[in-house]
């Protein structure tokens, strides 16, 4: 029997559930909204972590961080999978066209010889830094507290794994293995990167959620992607005849831009939320970024030299005026 | 013996990727349940891209089973060409 | 020199290798113990990470172009199905008590292993191993959310569904969805991964998400089979994800053979309890039944977990210890449990009923050993009651196992007429049992599970007994979500919009 | 056996005595008479007597099965903890040695009227 359903004309007994009607009122929710709030379970936890009898199963008290509502951390994306995964798609679909692009004209081989190698040396070894903040993302998403503030860093660990993925890409089109070999070497050896290695290193064994999300998602890259991508691969290496390196992280340039309002909207209600929040932000602020920036200034003299210490100055610069507008003055 | 298994989705997309199943594997039983179809097979299973693309008559991507695949079981091994399955002996 | 010239093709499982496991380094600035700090202690000896085979090599374009792919479909089903009033293509309307027990007790679940593989993505040391981790964790996030997308729809129009969230951490029969969970989510990474990413993903969600979404399909519910068999799809990634893991585990060190044996034994068992709730939804629950529970522990415990258990065999390991109980046990546990919903379900979110002549034809052909003997007689004299207008509620609450805290509504293994009583005194409390083989888990771990939150103890500590309050508590809204389907406002709504849809009147 | 944690682990009994309000716990079961899905759980006052108990709580929960108006609470068979026992009807529920969370049980083998079907 098929029934034309169309025709039925229903009331509904309500609009949404009884969680989300607390919060927003019996209106219709958001998919952001039903899949986001309130979906983490709050009490009754029955056991303490073996792993740390000390915490509970999903603990508040293990960030310097207070908040009333950690729900009150919206992502102005208002990413739920679906519309993370399909934004990402089409990011990738975009990707994949400027890869084979470059790769089908032979844009590669093109590149003079300087400018390539300057590309490889200073995007290559990042692969290694870009899974440091999947690491660090991938924990924030882990132990961090309430689905609206961790469900976009497991989103955004994985925009991490992409990126030091196409990072591996461009290496193999421009280098083959060997370039990946030597990125590694570099990153593994030489001084010019241990003071990144050494800074991602020690995010990693962080245990705040928040600050954690603080050395990484603020400060490290606040400064890493406007400097490498703006600056170096965008403005440097394009203003020189190498536009195909731009071709190939325009993702992470793009991706920066989406990220950082995101960032930002964490950033402002965790400082609106108290005094004592603010200070907090603030001396972490102050100092990763202060110690982020010195480790990517010999970063930033492989493609700049002598004038990449100004360039890391400017950046600094910029950062402070962006964090400014979150309420926090470093 | 052991049965190794795959489960797709029953809609168009698999219609071909089953008949590609049978042709690798005639030894294998299908079985078309609502909105599945379970292919079963005693030990061993193997999946062909180029048996796949045959039937389709496009080129394949191994990992394109993903997006209908309901379930399997047995230990996986996919390489670019194949995706099998099996139980040690 | 020219770099075109030389450039080598690489195969799916070197660009793997180089595109992932690479990304990782030895670090120099702190120790592994540092960065790592809960590899060791659960005492799983690791001597290499870079043996760990990854099963299926997704890099993320990959994972992104076919997961959104899935969504795609999934969201224009799901939104086809609220804009045609797909609720009233179901069955009956009965068939909505088994969506009422997915929202709040296995979405929540999903969350829980969305967290739980976050945790583990971050704390084993190998990069294989993370990043296969990570992707269940954000897939499962993925579960989470379609499954609440797709019943928000039910929600508008039936009781029940409203407020699972209260519901998942306060209603008595979700706390054993929870507590596996939340045992899982407070064991370290490599018990973690043999609860929820071998026991639970490979031995049982076949259990869970095939037969009972063929069972949706079955009964009408487009919305549930897109959602079962999407998710499912990304289950096949994970299943082959927590096979790998036993796997290195058994091969990198002998000593790990016995710890492994341990948490099979114990999350066969846990996994298994957690199970007998969807018995009942396929036994009961599916106006239209596709296989009865026997038979697809037949197809999925039985065949499927029999040949692993088998394939495992050459590492030294044997079939989980319950694993005849649990055979034992499959002819009895749906109807067990659900003369427990119905005589409790003054106390549920959900409606049970008494079985038609029909269904209970249909179990005694299911179960002919078993139906006829000792649970026809039951339902039997409860219509009976019914019949006189005295619907049978049992006000005497139940006796909660301590470890997977069902009621005990079991029998002894050997003698179906026989409750199971296990009890056992530990640091002068006196702590009760459903069988064995949760007395065993609590016996290995007595300080983890004496601190179980067990709501029906909980509803006397807190409340005084006083269940009004209960009720209000638990956002139950008495006459509404609970009680007997016949004559629920379920029925009535259903019926009569049904009504309107296939008549002109 | 313990615990494997990273430091001492030790759990807190959520179920302790001290948080029932004076009262406590008290399961009991019916043998052989599945219509009650589990053993009821009541909650008691340590003094209350084993026949206000017996006569009270219990009585009226048995009624829904065919044989609960029949039992003799005089003739039934008693086990505590899973012993055979013999309760002093008219001591209260401590002085019978009943505690938290301690289980009765009680057997009537005349009667089997939903025991098993032929």
């Amino acid at each position: 029997m098929q029934i034309d359903l169309r025709t039925v004309s229903i009331q509904p007994l309500r609009q949404t559930f009884d969680h989300l009607a607390r919060r927003f009122g019996d209106k219709p929710a958001s998919r952001y909204q039903e899949g986001s709030y309130d979906i983490q379970a709050a009490e009754n936890l029955h056991y303490k972590p073996t792993w740390d009898p000390d915490q509970d199963l999903y603990d508040t008290k293990i960030t310097k961080i207070v908040m009333k509502d950690w729900y009150a951390l919206k992502d102005p994306r208002q990413f739920y999978y679906s519309t993370y995964t399909l934004a990402r798609a089409r990011q990738q679909d975009t990707t994949e066209a400027n890869f084979v692009f470059v790769e089908s004209r032979g844009l590669a081989d093109m590149l003079p010889p300087a400018l390539r190698d300057t590309a490889l040396n200073v995007l290559v070894p990042l692969r290694h830094a870009a899974w440091g903040a999947n690491q660090n993302n991938t924990l924030i998403c882990g132990y961090g507290y309430g689905a609206v503030f961790t469900q976009p860093c497991i989103y955004h660990a994985m925009d991490n794994l992409g990126i030091a993925q196409y990072l591996s890409r461009l290496g193999l089109l421009l280098g083959d293995t060997e370039a990946l070999d030597a990125a590694k070497a570099a990153w593994l050896d030489d001084p010019v990167w241990q003071p990144l290695r050494r800074y991602v290193e020690d995010t990693l064994v962080l245990r705040d959620p928040f600050e954690v999300f603080v050395a990484q998602n603020v400060a490290l890259d606040g400064l890493l992607y406007p400097l490498v991508y703006g600056r170096i691969v965008d403005d440097f290496l394009s203003a020189q005849g190498a536009s195909a390196v731009a071709m190939l992280t325009q993702f992470m340039t793009d991706w920066f831009d989406e990220t950082k309002k995101w960032v930002d909207a964490v950033l402002k209600v965790a400082a609106a939320e108290s005094d004592d929040n603010r200070a907090v932000l603030q001396d972490w602020i102050a100092a990763w970024s202060a110690r982020a920036a010195s480790a990517l200034l010999p970063v930033a003299e492989i493609a700049l030299g002598a004038n990449a210490d100004a360039a890391v100055g400017e950046e600094l610069a910029g950062f402070r005026t962006r964090i400014q507008k979150t309420g926090i003055t470093i | 013996m052991s049965t190794v298994f795959i489960a797709l989705q029953a809609n168009e997309e698999t219609r071909p990727i089953i008949e590609a199943i049978e042709i690798d594997n005639p030894h294998a039983v299908v079985n078309r349940q609502p909105a599945m179809v379970k292919i079963d097979a005693p030990n061993r299973l193997v999946i062909r891209k180029e048996t796949i693309e045959e039937q389709i008559g496009r080129a394949f991507d191994l990992q394109e089973l993903h997006i209908n695949l309901i379930t399997l079981g047995g230990n996986v091994d996919e390489d670019d060409e194949t995706l099998t399955l099996s139980w040690a002996e | 020199m020219d770099m075109k010239a030389t450039k080598k093709k690489l195969g799916l499982k070197e660009k793997y290798r180089v595109m992932t496991r690479d990304l990782g380094w030895e670090p120099g600035y702190h120790t592994k113990e540092e960065i790592f700090p809960y590899a060791t202690y659960e005492g799983i000896k690791v001597h290499d990470w870079d043996k760990w085979e990854d099963p299926f090599r997704l890099t993320m374009d990959a994972y992104w172009k076919y997961q959104a792919e899935k969504e795609r479909k999934f969201y224009a089903i799901i939104d086809a199905h609220a804009q045609n009033n797909g609720h009233l293509n179901i069955t009956d309307g009965r068939y909505l008590s088994a969506l009422k027990v997915f929202l709040q007790a296995i979405s929540p679940g999903e969350y829980a292993a969305h967290k739980g593989f976050s945790r583990v993505g971050r704390e084993f040391p190998g990069v294989g191993t993370q990043v296969a981790c990570q992707m269940q964790a954000i897939d499962e996030i993925r579960h989470a959310q379609t499954q609440i997308h797709a019943l928000s729809n039910y929600n508008k129009y039936y009781n029940g569904f409203h407020a699972f969230a209260d519901a998942r951490d306060r209603m008595w029969y979700n706390t054993v969805a929870r507590s596996f969970f939340d045992d899982a989510m407070s064991a370290g990474p490599f018990e973690f991964m043999i609860a929820i990413g071998f026991s639970f993903e490979y031995v049982l969600t076949n259990l869970l998400f095939v037969p009972f979404m063929s069972g949706a399909a079955y009964n009408g519910d487009m919305a549930t089979v897109t959602f079962g068999f999407s998710a499912q799809s990304d289950e096949a990634r994970h299943m082959t994800l927590g096979l790998e893991c036993i796997k290195f585990m058994l091969e990198q060190d002998p000593d790990n053979l016995p710890i492994v044996q341990g948490w099979l034994d114990k999350w066969f068992w846990r996994g298994f309890r957690v199970l007998g709730l969807v018995s009942t939804m396929m036994d009961y629950m599916l106006p239209k039944r596709v296989m009865s529970w026997r038979e697809a522990w037949e197809i999925y415990g039985v065949e499927n977990g029999g040949a692993l258990f088998k394939d495992l065999a050459r590492y030294g390991i044997r079939p989980p210890k319950g694993w005849d109980d649990a055979e034992k046990a499959t002819d009895h546990m749906s109807h067990q449990i659900m003369l427990g919903l119905y005589q409790w379900s003054f106390g549920t979110s959900l409606h049970s009923w008494i079985p038609s002549d029909e269904d209970m034809a249909w179990l005694s052909a299911k179960y002919p050993t078993t139906f006829d003997k000792y649970y026809r007689p039951r339902w039997e004299h409860i219509r009976k009651l019914a019949a006189e207008g005295k619907q049978f509620k049992n006000f005497g609450l139940a006796k909660l196992c301590q470890t997977c805290q069902l009621p005990i509504v079991f029998t002894e293994p050997d003698d179906p007429t026989m409750a199971c009583h296990r009890e056992t005194t530990y640091k002068g409390e006196k702590y009760h049992f459903c069988s064995d083989g949760c007395q065993h888990v609590f016996e290995n771990e007595p300080e983890k599970y004496i601190q179980a939150w067990l709501p029906m103890p909980a509803l006397f500590a807190e409340l005084e007994g006083d269940i009004g309050k209960w009720m209000d508590w638990v956002s139950l809204r008495d006459g509404q979500d609970n009680g007997d389907y016949v004559g629920s406002v379920d029925q009535r709504n259903f019926e009569q919009w049904r009504g309107l849809a296939t008549s002109n009147s | 056996m313990t615990v494997a944690a990273t430091k001492e682990y030790v759990g807190v009994a959520r179920d302790r005595v001290g948080n029932f309000n004076g009262k406590q716990l008290v399961y009991a079961s019916w043998d052989h008479h599945l219509l009650f899905a589990a053993p009821f759980l009541l909650y008691a006052a340590p003094q209350m007597s084993f026949r206000e108990l017996v006569e009270g709580p219990l009585t009226a929960l048995v009624q829904p099965d065919p044989d609960g108006a029949a039992i003799d609470w005089t003739q039934v068979e008693w086990l505590k903890s899973n012993q055979p026992w013999t309760p002093d009807f008219e001591r209260s529920l401590a002085d019978n040695g009943i505690g938290h969370k301690d289980q009765i049980r009680f057997r009537t083998p005349n009667l089997t009227t939903l025991a098993v079907a032929a």
